[in-house]
């Protein structure tokens, strides 16, 4: 049975979009179930792979892909569709999916103005993101990539709060600017290897010069090309992650959006410059990095630094929650920059479960909004007593998003910080630092809203819905139980972390830092 | 002393082939003008199937003369080239010309400014930038250009009544002139220098001159260029365009914004990649059709951020759209060329989409000029809003839209050719595109507060939906499938006349 | 043993709890009171039953076998190069005691709170977190892996932080709970830290791994003395030791249970048992030892100082708990482990027992805590008095008190050990601590139960009921039986009074310690002068305390008036930790993270994409000036371009 | 006259020619003159094509000119009726008058 899978998860959200359209605007029942019914399918259909996808084929080369399509597309500049699933992307796919699955849900039937618009474009985004995750050809890629913007500019532009339109504005500019100099770099690298191919495995390993350019007439010299391509990605997945000082369309941005949108493009859409890094970055330019890691890993530690003081000052719910998610990512961020195995599963890891938290985390803070009307956390107090229940699940999210041992999001940390410890221990120290930082923000955020005695503007409000509860409890239930049992997460991406850190180190740093073989069983002697 | 006659060549009457799609549409030309005389005003849209007709038939042929052109070659004594490029680029004129044909008689009914000329005018100008596309011989391209450009001096100044079409009348008109002032006097040079007025000749003589410099060659060749810089509306050659857009009855705007680009270009790959090209001169003398396309970039784009017109809006992009051709242009390679063909291709489907949507949804007696018209367009003509979106998309270059693949391989082809300052010059600018692009596509999506006026959008018709389904599908299709036009873009250039020079 | 029982056992002992906090959690609001008491108590009390059974494990295993570990399952492995850590438990003498004190104290704990709670809405909710806070220090305790320990650890933590917290609609309560919660991350990263150290040295985290490999840690060396640092930093945060323990005495606003359990009797001795249990390392660390052998006696000092002149109740018997636990510290420090093991038993018993006389008193005059506003409550309260007095007297250290064997014993064994005169500092400054502890634990006593009721509310208040005061009989008996059974057996059976049992049942944990303080014995008679002199200087404290307070009552606040002034003012002002702590790191770090928002983001990172847009948007309209719409000005800019056009080509060809 | 030495001559009249054109098309502000301006730079640039076609001995120059001659008749024609339409409008002849778009 030749079943072209991962095109199959690509169809399905595209075809349903198409499919809304022939469905009356007024049916919006019609319109909310068929949205619902193909984000579910294609969560189902994701999970099936994921879970199966050990015993199926391996593809041979350096970077091993399971379910490989690959078709011919414009042969002339050797571009082709060319999709595969590995241990990196497996996750993230599964995340990818739960969270449209989550938006779908929470999409409200009645409150949300031309719904099918809404629908649709959700549907279309995950067609994208989803082509994102699975090409393994550049040029393919990077029309996902760029692509998913048209669908998220239109959602962000129409939905949201009156400022949305210059933070949309401003979070496109931003994103193309990065984009294109990464479409630079994708050229240069294509023309470079003398291959004439787009395709990962065709490029794999550092194909560029690494002779240093060298500005005409004033002879000055500079970056290779190599490292200048590098850069040209880096643009595109900094600002995508964000990384300071690229992030400040986040913060804008999450506080026009709706929920249901933030909740798929805070949980999944700002990972994909993670995921960018670690599926091109490492492997494409192992001299590269290992010459900027430095660089960057110093940038993701400011990230981790910065978004946590922003987050202590600001006032405003959704600002705080943006800001710490702009800390976290750069926990992601230094994870990758570590180039070793602890902190590029820890990033990998931890990718999956900050979608998981702030996805909670913006739903719980959309709550609080919806039933106070004010998102000023000095407005805000006491609501323990009026929201058990939204205390309960929004105790378990603040516990995960501060690194709580035993929480979800302390697995990745650990990971990405014994990674950093590797190779740069005063990063590690610093990022301590962010983490006591993040406990101080998160129970400002948490015990500002829940505690102390209620406010005026908390008399009388009710507790979430079952539907917000019925989102609510597997994400809370995925932060503990991946907490307590974080073994799957690590077991997928294993094989494929390794094979990525192994290219990217080539035969260049490969004696650098290594840890002694692990043997940490009960009772070791 | 008396001048040695060369003996007289009559032209064989095969060659006649070779102009067939020129001869055909000049022949509808004629046969409107005759026809308007005996059409009533209540028909004049029948005038417009008939131009129809011509061009179809015209296009007809031209496909034949694809599979005819499997040889390259001149007729009439080199003056015109039968080649693949040629029919390339009439084949992207005449389906221009089609679609333009297509929403005229409603907004023409519309504005008040039906009359019969206006058909024989457009199929005039697109007879013109055919033989344009083909020309081979200075004259010819001297020819061409005014042949089209007198039509269209026509054609900007239809609105009567309007004192805008005037002005930009008049402005076309005495700017016109005077750049074919220059572009005759460069071609006078040129024809003086190497006594040769046929591309494939100069080409020859260039070769032979080598490395020997001779500053009136040069002059000519830069006069040449700021002749063909003004077809092109490349700055700092740029300024009438957006007078001259803004001012035009909106369906002549659709009309040449793209196909006097289209044909302009094609004569300026022919001569300054084809023909000058590969010579030592040209080699330092092209850095100023590196500062031309860069200049055409930035002004295009930067000034393009503060309009408040969406014709002025598209007009500025036009030249922006002109600096990255412009790159395919100075890059001197196969794949440069390929670019540029691709870019005019998606250019002219995106372009005339997104005009077609002004043009369609155009009032009663008002130009939809004004950002304020399309304030809440999604709301009341939701797909006319999609399609508009999908157009700026494409113009700002995001995938999966032809757009996209345009700058994409006008880059590569940048990079290929080690000139990678010029797409980073490319990109940045595009990247400030996407703000006005984005700023009108969010107009049409926002809902109008109770105090701003509400524009009256007119009903689309059917033909004024064909055509934005067409233009829709091909800016999709040129996203997607890239390989069905890149082919035939391949197999254009494959087939350039002067030949063998790159 | 056999693994089968234990990994049984250990997973039963921490299921119970967890059971009980999950039902009170989940069902708890709709279930009747009564039924939520009995789900709160019967977890741990089934859980105590499982410790008892696993005592019996470990003392019926021969000697050679009294440690197992058991694996549970695999947490994460991250392959080869990377990060491998599996949820293992281990049984050993160590975590046996530990797990004894946690089930038993908690147990009665539990069984007061029933009364102590009797009249709060939030009961459920109450035990679900006290139940919670069982099954995280049980994981604790443990734990056989590094990063088990450390979500024990941190699981303790967050149970802490959520019972300060307790009533939430107190400004002051969330504040203390915020400020014990980061309190405790900053030790947790330290500890986080010490992990990245050790298994980027020895490649496990598996404690047993660890241990085996101690050896590939060269002694004194730089890398263990870190680590062993890191390792008490995150002990000095858990136990309220300086630098890291201003919490400790603001966690009193929590109901007095959870200031019974947590932050007397069982969490805040979790650094002792952290530094006990990594001894193999510590061992090898001398530096570090004495370091932590320093922190702790000058926390123990500094504490018996400020609680001189607290007034609040639950603060005093706080800072004692600190002074207590600063001793611990420095046993620890010093390798008395066994001694300090045995004190924390001991005195997880009698302030367990402290606290909770301390709450029927509060209990008593409706939530009054200031010491000021009490006096003369044994009359009306004559039981809980008792009690109070048997606590008092194990505090003191008075012979025959469960406190008085421990304390004797760790502050003894600082004579045996160390360079030079720095036992014999140690011993004089221990003497010292006896003084103090004597003194403010008389002070309390006699403030609040002797001299005169302050208060009509005083006259209005009665006697716990039976559900409270059954407990603080049972822990009364304990505190008092327990030190004289123990004394007496070990004075007539054994040789070595200094808490031989206690020793001989600890020994295999820590045989391993290469420096083996625990063989050197200062003989009988040494003992029992040191005993003495120890007792002696208590009774010197106790005696002064009497005779200040016992029947002439001046403000209890002025208490060190004849000593020079600065000692006082530091003593009430605690020595101005808080404050210096808000100068030094809260304040410029709320200055900083303001800056950061009102400058740092709109001008800098803001600014330069703000620049770049004006820019464009200058540029914008610049082009629009030149665009003037003339004829003229048009055809001007082409001739000009022209112009230099031609020019230029012809410059650029003939170059 | 000797085709050879009178021939940077006319290349020079004719520059000069172009310049007088091309400076009163900057100039002059009545759109006619503007247009005879115009003219008056096609017509020396027929003086190059003339002269060269000369000196060269082609005839190429020639019909170039004859072209030129002709295309500049038609353009006239276009123009000037253009400029009457505006005169009609009543609006004064002044180029610097066409700016409302620009406004």
């Amino acid at each position: 049975m030749n079943v072209p899978w991962l095109t199959v998860v690509l169809a399905v959200p595209l075809g349903a979009s198409l499919l809304l359209q022939v469905v009356p605007r007024s049916a919006t029942g019609a319109i909310k179930a068929l949205t619902v019914g193909a984000t579910l399918l294609t969560a189902v259909i994701v999970a099936v792979l994921v879970a199966a996808m050990s015993g199926t084929h391996l593809s041979p080369g350096p970077l091993g892909f399971h379910y490989e399509e690959q078709h011919s597309w414009i042969p002339a500049i050797g571009a082709s569709y060319h999709l595969g699933l590995d241990g990196i992307s497996a996750w993230i796919l599964a995340l990818n999916a739960a969270v449209f699955l989550l938006g779908a849900v929470l999409i409200s039937r009645r409150g949300t103005d031309r719904l099918k618009l809404f629908c649709g474009l959700l549907l279309l985004t995950e067609t994208m993101t989803a082509g994102v995750l699975l090409s393994l050809d550049l040029l393919l890629f990077y029309l996902f990539w760029e692509g998913m913007l048209i669908p998220l500019y239109f959602i962000l532009a129409n939905y949201g709060n009156e400022n949305r339109g210059r933070a949309t504005v401003k979070f496109m500019i931003y994103t193309v600017a990065g984009s294109l100099l990464m479409l630079v770099s994708i050229i240069a690298l294509q023309y470079a290897s003398g291959r004439g191919s787009f395709d990962i495995t065709a490029l794999l390993g550092g194909q560029m010069s690494r002779t240093p350019v060298v500005i005409p007439w004033v002879n000055i010299s500079t970056f290779s090309p190599e490292q200048w391509a590098f850069l040209g990605f880096a643009a595109a997945f900094a600002i995508k992650i964000p990384m300071v000082p690229f992030h400040t369309w986040l913060p804008d941005l999450y506080v026009s959006a709706p929920v249901p949108v933030l909740v798929f493009f805070a949980g999944l859409v700002s990972k994909l410059g993670a995921y960018g890094f670690i599926r091109f970055g490492l492997t494409l330019f192992p001299d590269a990095v290992n010459t900027f890691k430095w660089l960057f890993a110093a940038l993701a530690v400011l990230s981790i630094i910065y978004g946590a003081l922003m987050a202590l000052s600001e006032t405003d719910l959704k600002r705080i929650v943006a800001y710490s998610s702009i800390s976290h990512l750069g926990f992601i961020a230094l994870g990758i920059f570590t180039l070793t195995t602890n902190g590029v599963n820890g990033a990998v890891i931890q990718i999956v479960n900050h979608g998981i938290i702030i996805t909670a985390l913006f739903i719980i803070v959309g709550v609080v909004e919806q039933r106070t009307g004010t998102r000023d956390i000095r407005e805000l107090a006491g609501l323990e007593k009026r929201m058990p229940w939204l205390y309960a699940f929004f105790l378990v999210a603040t516990l995960a998003g501060l690194g709580m041992p035993g929480m979800n999001s302390f697995v990745g940390e650990f990971s990405i910080m014994l990674g950093a410890f590797q190779l740069y221990p005063v990063y590690a120290v610093l990022a301590g630092v962010g983490v006591v930082l993040a406990c101080w923000y998160m129970l400002r955020l948490h015990q500002g809203l829940m505690h102390d005695p209620p406010q005026p503007r908390t008399e009388g409000v009710r507790d979430i819905s079952v539907r917000q509860g019925l989102v609510l409890l597997p994400l809370t239930a995925l932060m503990v139980l991946l907490g307590v049992f974080p073994r799957p997460i690590g077991d997928v991406a294993r094989p494929s972390v390794q094979q990525s850190v192994a290219v990217a180190n080539g035969s260049l740093v490969a004696t650098a830092v290594t840890i002694p073989a692990v043997t940490s069983q009960a009772g070791a002697p | 002393m008396l001048a040695v006659i060369p003996p007289l060549v009559t032209p064989s009457g095969v060659d006649i082939l070779g102009i067939l799609p020129e001869v055909i549409l000049a022949g509808g030309f004629v046969a409107l003008l005759m026809l308007d005389l005996v059409t009533s005003q209540a028909h004049r849209g029948r005038l417009a199937a008939f131009a129809l007709v011509a061009v179809a038939a015209s296009f007809g042929s031209t496909v034949w003369g694809w599979f005819d052109a499997g040889t390259p070659h001149t007729v009439y004594s080199g003056s015109f080239a039968y080649d693949r490029f040629g029919l390339f680029i009439n084949a992207i004129i005449l389906i221009s010309t089609a679609l333009v044909l297509m929403i005229s008689p409603q907004y023409l009914n519309r504005r008040g400014l039906h009359y019969g000329e206006y058909y024989s005018l457009i199929l005039a100008a697109a007879t013109g930038m055919m033989i344009l596309a083909g020309a081979s011989s200075l004259m010819v391209i001297f020819l061409a250009i005014e042949l089209l450009s007198i039509a269209l001096y026509i054609l900007s100044g239809f609105s009567r009544t309007e004192p805008r079409s005037h002005e930009a009348a008049m402005k076309y008109l005495l700017l016109g002139g005077f750049a074919s002032g220059f572009l005759l006097f460069g071609m006078a040079l040129i024809y003086g220098e190497t006594g040769h007025t046929q591309l494939a000749q100069i080409a020859a003589a260039l070769q032979n001159a080598g490395n020997s410099v001779d500053p009136l060659l040069m002059a000519g060749i830069a006069l040449l260029f700021v002749g063909l810089a003004f077809k092109i509306s490349a700055a700092p050659f740029h300024t009438w365009t957006p007078d001259v857009y803004q001012g035009a009855p909106t369906s002549v705007t659709t009309f040449m914004s793209v196909t006097t680009k289209v044909a302009a270009f094609a004569t300026l790959i022919r001569v300054f990649t084809y023909t000058l090209g590969e010579t030592t001169v040209y080699d330092r003398w092209k850095i100023i059709v590196y500062f031309v396309a860069i200049a055409s970039m930035v002004v295009g784009n930067v000034a393009a951020l503060r309009q408040n017109s969406v014709k002025r809006l598209l007009g500025y992009s036009g030249i922006a759209q002109a600096g990255y051709i412009l790159i395919g242009v100075v890059v001197l390679s196969p794949l440069g060329t390929i670019a540029s063909l691709y870019y005019l291709a998606a250019y002219a489907v995106t372009n005339i989409g997104a005009f077609a949507v002004i043009t369609i949804m155009a009032g009663r007696g008002e130009d939809m000029d004004s950002y304020d018209s399309l304030r809440g367009l999604a709301f009341r003509r939701p797909y006319v809003a999609a399609a508009m979106s999908l157009f700026l998309l494409s113009l700002g270059g995001f995938p999966p839209t032809a757009g996209f693949f345009a700058k994409f391989f006008v880059f590569a082809a940048a990079i290929h050719a080690n000139q990678v300052p010029l797409a980073l010059w490319g990109i940045a600018t595009s990247a400030v595109s996407v703000f006005y692009y984005l700023r009108v596509a969010l107009l049409m999506y926002t809902r109008p507060t109770a105090d701003q006026p509400v524009y009256n959008w007119s009903r689309t018709s059917f033909a004024g939906g064909a055509v934005l389904v067409f233009t829709g599908a091909g800016t999709l299709v040129l996203g997607i499938f890239v390989t069905l036009v890149w082919t035939i873009a391949m197999a254009a250039q494959h087939g350039i006349l002067p030949a063998g020079v790159i | 043993m056999n693994t089968t029982t234990v990994a049984v056992c250990g997973s039963l002992l921490m299921l119970f709890p967890l059971a009980g906090a999950l039902v009170n959690a989940l069902a708890g609001p709709r279930l009747p009171r009564n039924a939520v008491n009995l789900v709160g108590t019967v977890s741990i009390f089934a859980a105590f039953v499982v410790a008892c059974v696993m005592l019996t494990l470990v003392v019926g295993a021969p000697a050679s076998a009294k440690a197992a570990t058991v694996s549970l399952w695999q947490w994460i492995n991250l392959g080869h190069g990377g990060l491998s850590v599996g949820v293992d438990l281990t049984l050993d003498p160590l975590s046996a005691v530990m797990i004894m004190v946690i089930t038993g104290v908690g147990f009665l704990i539990h069984v007061y709170s029933v009364g102590y709670m009797a009249e709060d809405r939030g009961i459920a909710r109450f035990f679900s977190y006290m139940n919670f806070f069982i099954f995280s220090m049980l994981v604790l305790v443990l734990a056989a892996d590094l990063v088990i320990l450390i979500i024990g650890w941190a699981l303790v933590a967050l149970s802490s932080y959520l019972l300060i917290g307790f009533w939430y609609e107190r400004p002051s309560a969330v504040i203390a709970a915020r400020k014990a919660f980061i309190t405790q991350v900053i030790g947790d990263v330290a500890l986080v830290i010490a992990a990245f150290l050790i298994v980027l040295k020895v490649g496990t985290l598996s404690i047993p791994g660890i241990f085996a490999s101690a050896g590939s840690f060269p002694s004194s060396g730089l890398l263990v003395t870190g680590i062993c640092s890191l390792l008490a930093i995150g002990a000095f945060a858990k136990s309220a030791q300086f630098p890291l323990h201003t919490w400790l005495p603001d966690a009193m606003e929590g109901p007095t249970p959870v200031s019974a359990l947590i932050h007397a009797a069982t969490m805040v001795t979790a650094g002792v048992y952290l530094i006990a249990r990594f001894h193999p390392l510590f061992d090898r660390a001398p530096v570090a030892q004495g370091m932590v052998a320093c922190v702790g006696i000058g926390t123990a000092v500094m504490a018996g100082i400020i609680a001189l002149s607290q007034v609040d109740i639950k603060r005093v018997i706080a800072y004692s708990t600190m002074s207590q636990i600063g001793l611990m510290i420095f046993a620890v420090g010093i390798g008395a482990y066994s001694a300090a093991m045995y004190h924390l038993a001991a005195h997880a018993v009698f302030k367990a027992l402290l606290f909770m006389a301390a709450g029927n008193v509060i209990h008593a005059l409706h939530d009054e805590q200031d010491i000021r506003l009490m006096g003369g409550l044994a009359a009306r309260m004559r039981r809980t008095e008792v009690c109070f007095l048997s606590g008092t007297f194990a505090l003191a250290g008075i012979p025959f008190f469960a406190g008085f064997f421990s304390k004797e014993g760790l502050l003894g064994f600082g004579l045996t050990n160390g360079p030079g005169a720095v036992p014999w500092i140690l011993y004089i400054v221990g003497l010292v601590i006896n003084v103090l502890t004597g003194l403010y634990a008389f002070r309390l006593w006699a403030t609040v139960f002797r001299g005169e009721a302050q208060t009509a509310r005083v006259y209005a208040a009665h006697e716990a009921p039976p559900m409270m005061l059954g407990p603080v009989t049972i822990l009364a008996v304990l505190s008092a039986g327990l030190g004289i059974v123990l004394g007496i057996w070990a004075l007539f059976l054994h040789a070595n009074v200094l808490g031989g049992v206690f020793t001989s049942f600890l020994a295999p944990v820590f045989t391993t310690a290469t420096s083996g303080p625990i063989a050197v014995d200062l003989g009988t008679w040494p003992a029992v002068l040191a005993g003495t002199i120890g007792t002696l200087a208590s009774l010197a404290g106790a005696g002064f305390a009497a005779r200040m307070w016992l029947q002439r009552r001046p403000d209890p606040s002025a208490v060190l008036e004849r000593l020079p002034r600065a000692l006082p003012q530091l003593s009430y002002n605690k020595f101005y930790f808080d404050e210096i702590y808000d100068a030094l790191l809260v304040r410029p770090t709320i200055a900083l993270a303001r800056t950061t928002r009102k400058v740092i983001e709109p001008r800098a990172m803001d600014g330069w994409v703000r620049a770049i847009a004006d820019a464009c948007s200058e540029l914008g309209g610049w082009a629009r000036d030149y665009q003037t719409g003339l004829i003229r000005d048009y055809a001007s800019y082409m001739i000009l371009a022209a112009g230099i056009f031609v020019v230029a080509t012809i410059v650029l060809v003939s170059r | 006259m000797n085709a050879t030495n009178d021939f940077p001559f006319l290349l020079g009249l004719a520059a000069f020619l172009f310049s007088i054109g091309a400076l009163g098309v900057l100039i002059r502000r009545n759109p006619i003159v503007v247009f005879m301006c115009i003219e008056l730079m096609l017509n020396a640039v027929n003086i190059v094509f003339v002269s060269y076609g000369r000196y060269l001995n082609s005839e190429e120059g020639q019909v170039f000119a004859f072209m030129v001659i002709v295309v500049a008749a038609a353009e006239v024609v276009v123009g000037l009726a253009l400029i009457t339409q505006v005169f009609r409008l009543g609006r004064e002849l002044d180029v610097d008058d066409l700016d409302e778009m620009s406004k």
